[in-house]
């Protein structure tokens, strides 16, 4: 009585076929990301040293048959924390104001502007940014130097700073914004009292991403920061930057200074790793 | 009865009918039988797995991640749950009606009446005049004849969900399922609708769901009675009482249902 | 009737004569959101003004000429445009199938436990910087697709296809780059499409299943149909962040300038990858300005290949109301 | 009102509204409070309230039922101009408290909504603790002494019918309630700024019953002193707690929400003068 489609067999077993190949996709599709994650673990790891992190760059001699070690990338870490130290400074006054804006007044004309301002801005290529820092900075005063960099990186920070406050803003229930509304709150006491408190932990999640994603960017460093050989302190010169660091060494002919790469490349993913899975963590726990 | 008509017009049986969601049993074991043509209606609160049961019958329950059905469904005398049979072939027998219209967006109000039977291979000639059938069944044909090729959701929601109908019958299945197939619906549509279903049970056996006591009152022929028990925080549904609708809204037997139908709960 | 009754104090009453204060939180957050509409304007200038020399001495025709020699003053960025374009559309074609699958795979298939470390897992492919690719590029994919893959190809095929022939020197070349980027977006196409597909709603799968569908012709009747328009836009995000990409393909390509190279297994160039490496020592104000000028033509593709994209998204979000399809 | 119980539709709970308030004023001593007059409402081009007239009596609780969609929550949410921030919407008409109109020019709506309190559908307690979320409305106002409104408080929670079961964890947050206590935390909200006039809008729909009948029974202590309107789409809750009920339509042309019927509530549910009101009660709707 319960019959089958004639054609059901055929059904089934086209079925099963695309089935295995969305997995078999999937599968596939990881193995090169498995693979870049496990070489920069591992070769990355292995250059790892008390060195590495101590010292500043000392220019490879050939000894005989040994090749006296490079020194460390301390410079470099030194030179990502402060430039993207300053542009998140820059940043995010701009980019939660800016976000607070839209979340408020999401829906008049210069809302509209301003969030399609933001999407030209993340969706820009990052070198269009270096490039515009080069020709309007690097060029007028002469000098490549750390704080263009800051600059630079805090200009693709902006837009995501931006948007994630506007977002985790709007996931504020409206109806405790109606709340205070209807109790005769004005909005800025509104937003102050009910608003951010309640999104305070995400909007720093965001700061957090924006500040992982612009430590790893490299091409408008190239364009801004020339990068330095010693160990600095001075945003107002040129400046190592580890990400710099990983492009240089890549290029060099010396298999000691690639090896550094491959442990700057591992320092950039962990970070990147770290607040990923520090931010995803805080924000599954504010979610349930 | 003859056999070949109990075919055409099966009874449907609960027995022992258990829907979980993972370990968390959603009812209490139901155990029921809806006559064949005629209706039955299943009312309850919102949360008392009315409609869960609804599509255990079906097996459109376990679609849902992690959900299973413990007990029997028969349809006539044939286990739905049985292992021979595959859900697709359940679900070609009896059709299903959803709280919200639900045509495909993509296709055109024809291909909507037509996808199940494009699944089939069925032939072209075939399909155009099984899809005029089943739109004129549903009371739909001379309003959408001139249209066939436009989207269905040029439609109105009434008329959507009347071409839902349509697709469901189709297939031809022997039993219809709705579930609250009226409350996305302004008041005239749902009297279309429900003039529909009084139509559809010469030849169906249907089964419908619904939070309004007065459209069960009015279309159908048995009433089961489905509330929510709380006990130690714990949300269960619970069959309370079935039998014909006439005597569920004047005499109820169960204090339950009395505190229902008057408004007391729910 | 009760009444507020206390005294207002001297900013109380500045308050109320100013809206309660609104109008200063207004304009506050007004300033700096304008401030990004000023950044935006000001990137717009930059290069607009930048590109001018090259715009009136060349237009867009040096887009169209081979021969990049900037010290003998050749400026035709041919071999920069076709190694963006062949890259990019290589990287594509690969990542597009494999991140609609993986995008059906996460949203229809994964069982439960699987689908938040996978989805998260992919979410951090797209985090890691690009420079990283670019290494592993370098020292692992491109010497092994040159010893395994290339050399053979041009060897068998490349004999009667000259597009995968010619001699395989150094393992960088325009295929090994097209196929970095293609990982590189892959983890974008495959969030849009996984995200597109988690909005269609509930209601259409049961459509089909309740006419006896199978799980794959649910998907390829009733899902990727409604998610189309946003698969489409991701594919088109992806191509954006392909033609953008600048550090692998300045690692990776092979920096070769001066000429359209005629295998996809010769080094070529990128548009991207030739800004960065000859703007901060360009010979003089036009070699200057012509490498700004492919900024703005950068700039404008990818801004309108997102332009496109997003509304696709969107578009498939929302979903339209009553289109009528004849 | 012994009329009313004795002829209400047998689907209503059986039970006075006597039973319940004690002490209350007879209604025909009341005074119009809040009168709508020839009031729509707009947004954009879409009308979607037409011309509605009713006078909302002090000290009474108002019912304003009908199908979901008949804009009975938009003509709420007008009285304390809940729409302002929403782009295109704007209404048009009298709304007037003491025969000041709430819509005219000079009309500051956040003072308007310092003399309105309202309770929403769902709970919405902010995530402070309870203590804070009812003083939130008196910090609003610039209340500073800590007693004041602590005393505030406490009298707010009191009426609200909850000061008993949070009194030992008002530092805790309200969050941490039941959606029955989160909501008369809500209400306590409402009233502690002591406001003229509460809106509820549908308080009890997302309630269980026990629930319910505890918010019903903090409506009916708010009467004693404010004016209360209260949207529900439950006739029954309608019938026990309200004094009046206007009953409202959606225009099935036009989807504008209409006023059909206005009155006492027992002359609305046992005698209705329009044929759509008794088709509503009787439950051919919906």
């Amino acid at each position: 009585m319960i019959s089958q489609a004639s054609n059901y067999r055929r059904r089934a077993i086209v079925d099963q076929i695309m089935r295995g190949m969305a997995i078999l996709a999937t599968i596939v599709a990881l193995i090169p990301l498995f693979l870049i994650i496990g070489y920069v673990i591992v070769r990355g790891g292995s250059s790892f040293s008390i060195a590495f992190f101590t010292e500043a760059y000392r220019a490879p001699i050939a000894l005989g048959d040994d090749i006296r070690s490079p020194g460390g990338v301390l410079h470099g870490i030194v030179g990502t924390i402060l430039i993207t130290g300053l542009a998140t400074l820059i940043a995010m006054p701009v980019g939660i104001m800016a976000g607070i804006f839209l979340a408020e007044y999401p829906s008049n004309s210069v809302a509209m502007t301003v969030r399609f301002c933001t999407d030209v801005l993340s969706a820009a290529p990052s070198i269009i940014v270096g490039v515009v820092a080069y020709t309007l900075i690097v060029r007028t005063t002469g000098a490549f130097a750390g704080y263009i960099g800051s600059i630079a990186l805090a200009v693709l920070m902006i837009p995501i700073i931006t948007r994630t406050t506007e977002e985790i803003l709007k996931l504020v229930p409206q109806t405790v914004r109606e709340a205070s509304m209807a109790l005769g709150a004005p909005k800025w006491w509104r937003t102050l009292t009910v608003v951010l408190p309640a999104a305070l932990g995400a909007i720093v999640t965001g700061v957090m991403l924006a500040f992982a994603r612009a430590a790893g960017e490299t091409a408008p460093l190239i364009l801004t920061v020339l990068g330095n050989n010693n160990l600095s302190y001075n945003l107002m010169a040129p400046i190592a930057a580890l990400p710099l660091l990983t492009y240089r060494y890549t290029e060099q002919p010396f298999p000691v200074l690639n090896d550094l790469a491959w442990g700057t490349a591992l320092v950039l993913t962990l970070m990147v790793l770290l607040v990923n899975i520090s931010v995803r963590v805080a924000t599954r726990n504010r979610l349930r | 009865m003859s056999h070949a008509n109990q075919n055409e017009h099966p009874n449907i049986t609960l027995k022992d009918l258990k829907p979980f969601y993972g370990s968390f049993q959603a009812v209490y074991p139901v155990n029921s039988i809806f006559k064949a043509r005629s209706i039955t209606a299943i009312i309850g609160p919102s949360g008392c797995g009315k409609s869960t049961v609804l599509r255990c019958i079906n097996r459109m329950h376990e679609v849902v991640p992690g959900a299973r059905v413990e007990g029997q469904v028969l349809l006539g005398d044939q286990d739905v749950y049985s292992h021979t049979i595959k859900p697709q072939a359940v679900r070609r027998r009896i059709g299903m009606v959803f709280q919200q219209p639900n045509p495909l967006r993509q296709l055109s109000i024809f291909e909507n009446v037509a996808v199940g039977l494009r699944l089939d291979g069925m032939s072209k000639a075939d399909v155009n005049v099984r899809v005029e059938e089943s739109l004129r069944s549903a009371a739909l044909w001379d309003e959408v004849k001139d249209k066939l090729n436009h989207s269905g959701l040029a439609l109105s929601g009434g008329q959507q969900q009347r071409l839902c109908i349509a697709r469901a019958i189709a297939l031809r299945p022997s039993v219809l399922l709705f579930d609250e197939p009226c409350s996305a619906l302004d008041p005239i549509s749902t009297l279309k609708i429900e003039e529909l279903l009084v139509e559809l049970k010469q030849q169906f056996t249907i089964v419908i769901v619904t939070h309004n006591m007065q459209q069960a009152a009015r279309i159908s022929d048995h009433t089961l009675v489905f509330l929510v028990e709380r006990i130690n925080d714990v949300h269960r549904g619970v069959l309370v009482e079935e039998g014909e609708t006439s005597q569920i809204f004047t005499s109820p037997q169960d204090e339950r249902t009395t505190d229902y139908i008057s408004g007391r709960v729910g | 009737m009760p009444q507020d009754t206390q005294q207002l104090t001297t900013w109380q009453y500045i308050q109320r004569r100013t809206q309660h204060g609104d109008v200063f939180f207004w304009f506050i957050t007004l300033s700096f959101a304008l401030a990004v509409v000023g950044l935006v304007a000001v990137i717009g200038f930059v290069i607009w003004n930048g590109s001018e020399l090259a715009r009136e001495r060349f237009g867009l025709s040096a887009l169209f000429q081979d021969g990049w020699n900037p010290i003998r003053g050749n400026f035709g960025a041919l071999p920069a445009v076709y190694g963006t374009l062949v890259s990019s559309m290589i990287a594509l074609c690969l990542a597009g199938p494999f991140g609609v699958l993986i995008g059906v795979f996460l949203t229809e298939l994964c069982p439960q436990w699987l689908k938040t470390p996978l989805s998260f897992f992919v979410e951090l492919l797209a985090a890691i910087p690009s420079v990283v690719y670019g290494l592993w590029g370098v020292f692992v994919f491109a010497p092994f697709f040159r010893d395994h893959v290339a050399i053979p190809l041009a060897n068998s095929v490349g004999q009667v296809f000259p597009l995968l022939g010619g001699t395989v020197t150094a393992g960088r070349s325009l295929m090994v780059t097209g196929i970095i980027l293609a990982i590189m977006i892959l983890p974008t196409i495959a969030a849009i499409s996984r995200d597109v597909i988690a909005v269609v709603p509930n209601h259409q799968r049961e459509a089909m299943l309740a006419v006896g569908a199978t799980r794959w012709e649910v998907i390829w009747k009733a899902v990727l149909p409604y998610a189309r328009a946003g698969i489409i836009g991701g594919m088109m995000l992806g191509l954006g962040r392909a033609l953008g990409e600048t550090m692998a393909a300045l690692m990776i390509v092979g920096g070769q300038k001066s000429r359209v190279p005629e295998s996809l297994l010769e080094p070529g160039i990128t548009a991207a990858a030739l800004i960065a490496s000859e703007l901060p020592n360009a010979n003089d104000f036009l070699h200057e300005s012509m490498l700004i000028f492919m900024a703005f033509v950068l700039f404008g593709i990818t801004l309108i290949l997102n332009g496109i994209a997003r509304m696709l998204v969107w578009y498939s979000a929302r979903g339209p109301v009553g289109s009528i399809r004849a | 009102m012994e009329d009313i119980k004795a002829h209400r539709s047998p689907l209503a709970l059986q039970r006075t509204v006597a039973e319940r308030t004690i002490g209350h004023v007879q209604a025909e001593s009341r005074t119009t409070r809040l009168q709508i007059a020839n009031f729509s409402f707009y947004y954009g081009a879409f009308e979607a309230l037409r011309d509605i007239s009713m006078e909302i009596r002090d000290r009474q609780i108002t019912a304003i039922i009908g199908p979901s969609g008949c804009g009975k929550s938009t003509l709420l949410r007008s009285i304390n101009r809940m729409h302002d921030d929403t782009p295109g919407a704007r209404g048009k008409g009298m709304i007037a408290i003491d025969g000041t109109n709430i819509y005219a020019h000079d009309a500051d709506p956040i003072m308007l909504r310092r003399r309105i309190g309202m309770v929403f559908q769902r709970p919405n307690p902010f995530a402070k603790s309870i203590f804070d979320n009812v003083a939130y409305g008196l910090r609003v106002l610039g209340w500073r002494d800590r007693n004041a409104i602590a005393e505030r408080v406490e009298q707010s929670l009191r009426k609200a019918a909850i000061w008993d079961e949070v009194k030992d964890r008002l530092k805790s947050s309200a969050l941490g309630l039941s959606g029955g206590q989160q909501q008369r935390v809500c209400i306590a909200r409402a009233i502690a700024p002591q406001p003229e006039i509460v809106l509820m809008d549908e308080p009890c729909s997302a309630l269980d019953p026990i629930a319910t009948l505890k918010v019903e029974d903090a409506m009916l202590e708010l009467r004693r002193d404010y004016t209360v309107v209260i949207v529900t789409h439950n006739m029954e809750q309608a019938g026990r707690v309200s004094d009046d009920t206007a009953f409202m339509l959606m225009d099935s042309q036009t989807r504008a929400g209409l006023l059909v019927e206005f009155g006492a509530t027992g002359n609305i549910f046992t005698n209705p003068k329009d044929q759509r009101t008794e088709d509503y009660i009787s439950g051919r709707f919906g």
